[in-house]
């Protein structure tokens, strides 16, 4: 099982996170498929970090692997 | 607990205690506030939240890249979350080196480093509405999906 | 009173108050702090000297090239006088703008010119002697007996 | 009469300031014949003031002009 997290606009659309299974999905499957489900905006301009780093389009989701949807950042 | 993601108002004076040291002869503070007008549009409040765990990893990760770059150097860096009213203190970012060029120019590294690859947001409100504001940098599209490089933990 | 001589030990945050303003969003500091090796040289402790009201009129000035040189900008200056030890805070520069980058050039212009044009002298008190420090900027001669051009009130 | 201002090593030197007639000197006048009176190390470095401002070699010191001595400074 995986939690997948959302901050800024896409937490308004999709809450604070959601369990499903990811395993074995790329993140960009599983962004694809998300995005779609939420009905989300601007999601090619969203990061992705696993466990709390980076991740790249086509890294490959492990089972517990913790996902956040990483919008651009605007802190400072 | 150099890099630290807080609720509560944050302690100026508490953040450069961090980082004063017998060798170092110039300690640079940037402090963020929150300015009522931003392009011409009167802001009322903003709210920040953050991706904390992360947060906090990529700041220390800023720490170690200004150590690497300018030796000698030691940094601080508080970021609040939650609602913050206008002249309220968003961020202080403290560095302490032995000569004061670099304390100028590691402090910069910091507040743009933030602004690439920490993850937190800002939400304005205004009179007429509210916006969670990104691509304050203007590098909206991250084609791979992530940052490039340099902007890794690595 | 923006510009200041002090006797006892500056107050940082206070510092920082006299610039916060509605319409910034970044404050930048520069804290000059006693240290401890100078070019390897062990310094036991420092003692600074002013020609106090012509140093408060030169620190105006100061503020003056702040704001005709980045619009909006708002600064402030204290440096200590009397005797300070290791890690004593010396100088407290605080620069308040619009935009960051600005906070950072005009910091930077307050401490250069602090170095050329502000009576302010610190003695360095050694293991093994004293001596009265001069000349940082390696600026030496004034062929004509005072600064030249810009260095003068204007 | 005029008060004449030292610092640094100048105070060390020659006292924090001494009372003198000085109207119709220049600078440079007045600067050779103190440095000598005290024998004052590096006087070419020394700035001068007049009534807490700068002032060049040539200025003319009038009565009651407040003179400082000025070595490179060393604030911040």
């Amino acid at each position: 099982m995986n939690k997948i997290m959302f901050f800024a606009h896409l937490r308004d659309a999709a809450g604070e996170f959601i369990n499903m299974e990811a395993a074995g999905k790329t993140v960009a499957q599983l962004k694809a498929e998300v995005a779609e489900k939420y009905s989300l905006q601007n999601i090619e301009t969203v990061m992705t970090a696993i466990n709390e780093e980076f991740a790249g389009n086509e890294e490959i989701i492990q089972d517990g692997d913790v996902i956040a949807f990483i919008p651009p950042v605007s802190g400072g | 607990m150099n890099f630290e993601i807080s609720k509560e108002p944050i302690n100026i004076q508490s953040v450069i205690d961090k980082v004063i040291q017998r060798e170092a002869g110039a300690i640079t503070t940037f402090i963020g506030t929150v300015r009522e007008l931003t392009y011409g549009k009167k802001t009322l409040f903003l709210e920040y939240q953050a991706y904390e765990a992360m947060a906090v990893k990529k700041l220390e990760q800023i720490g170690r890249e200004i150590e690497e770059r300018w030796p000698g150097a030691k940094s601080a860096i508080t970021h609040r979350v939650g609602r913050l009213d206008i002249t309220d203190v968003a961020v202080v970012i403290a560095v302490s080196t032995p000569h004061r060029a670099d304390a100028y120019d590691a402090n910069r590294h910091a507040i743009e480093r933030i602004k690439e690859i920490v993850p937190i947001w800002k939400k304005e409100h205004w009179e007429d509405g509210e916006e969670w504001i990104g691509n304050q940098k203007e590098t909206l599209a991250y084609p791979g999906g992530k940052p490039e490089g340099k902007d890794l933990n690595e």
